[in-house]
């Protein structure tokens, strides 16, 4: 299944890219994307191995099962206000 | 009437206070978090905030909801700014309004103190000294976010 | 720059607001009291405020030196209205900068209570039936003043 | 020696005048002061025993000895704000 994957402020200067569409198992959960997106090696093995994540604009548990077409951000640490 | 916006434009104070008010309520509590002119000991000539932004406007949403019904009030209005600001600048502006002060007070610093921890904004400093870089922040959701160290 | 006012015109939040801010200071916090429509179950139309005025411009400064120097800001503006006042006009005005928010919301509460337990201030309402009378009132510096009852 | 004394919203009413000019003996204090205006009989024996009272602008103590030309106020219940 295809699943888009944001990057935003300290992680899109980190990763080079504000987004990369990848193909991952069915079945995949969110720590399994990370997993995955921090395996393409160079900067992206410094994406923390737990960041906080949103699937489909909400917060969302690493364990949480991606399903085709979600829409996952790696959140860094927020400032706001 | 609950409002969130999350706007490019110059935020009115006088926009977030005209969202508020009924005939019932006595109170009105506005919150404005402004650009200052230095950070952890540095000089800030301006700065950037990025958002997420589809997400960040339904977690403002949601935060203005979840202040109104802690309060019991239907009058909660935040707007968030992106885009470049410069010192001086209001980066947030927070209204609410209710029968009585205890409650306004209330839900005003809840709203700002949950923006602080969840809002998905980030916010890149540009230093007198010609250098720039993201505000370290918080990780969402953690407790105590907001209120430590050096934020407003 | 402290600033309190006792004026029979018509409270302006943009002018309170007008009065505090400084180039470090990222939080402004602005509280407005407002007539409310009702009082203790009954429909008020409108009120006075009678004021011991000489005494209560010394007060309302005193409360606003109060304030700052408890959070260590210089920017304190309270505006507190006297005579007839409609349902929907404001009260009193306070608004207070600091360079974070916690002390800007200590400050602003501070004001506020203080003016509910001491200023030399009395108001009469006006009833939906009528009627009008005097709101009974805290006895001066009673602790607890306030936030009891059914004042806004 | 001559005391001004105010009064304000419902001691006004109760009294029914805004002020008073009181000739009373050297060292009064401010308790001594509310006691001969309670004497006046009528309402003014409603006047509360022990009001809150300010002296020349400022609250006072009920023990505080008064001197010529001091302005008294006797001070209801506040409900400013």
């Amino acid at each position: 299944m295809r699943i888009r994957t944001l990057f935003f402020a300290s992680f899109k200067d980190l990763v080079g890219t504000g987004r990369i569409d990848l193909d991952v198992p069915d079945g995949t959960t969110v720590a399994g994307l990370v997993s995955a997106l921090r395996k393409r090696g160079g900067t992206w093995e410094k994406l923390p191995a737990e960041p906080a994540v949103a699937v489909n604009l909400e917060y969302s548990e690493l364990s949480r099962a991606l399903h085709h077409g979600d829409e996952v951000a790696v959140i860094p640490p927020v400032a706001g206000g | 009437m609950i409002f969130a916006d999350l706007t490019r434009d110059e935020i009115s104070p006088q926009e977030a206070l005209a969202r508020v008010g009924a005939p019932g309520h006595g109170a009105v509590v506005l919150f404005l978090g402004v650009v200052r002119d230095h950070n952890e000991g540095r000089g800030v000539q301006g700065l950037e905030y990025e958002a997420y932004e589809e997400m960040a406007e339904r977690v403002l949403e949601e935060i203005a909801r979840e202040a109104a019904r802690r309060v019991g009030s239907d009058r909660v209005a935040v707007i968030h700014r992106v885009g470049d600001l410069a010192v001086g600048d209001v980066s947030v502006a927070v209204a609410v309004s209710t029968p009585h002060r205890g409650e306004a007070y209330e839900a005003s610093r809840y709203v700002i103190e949950e923006i602080k921890k969840r809002l998905p904004v980030w916010k890149r400093e540009r230093y007198a000294d010609g250098e720039e870089g993201w505000v370290p922040g918080h990780p969402p959701g953690e407790a105590g976010a907001g209120e430590g160290g050096d934020t407003p």
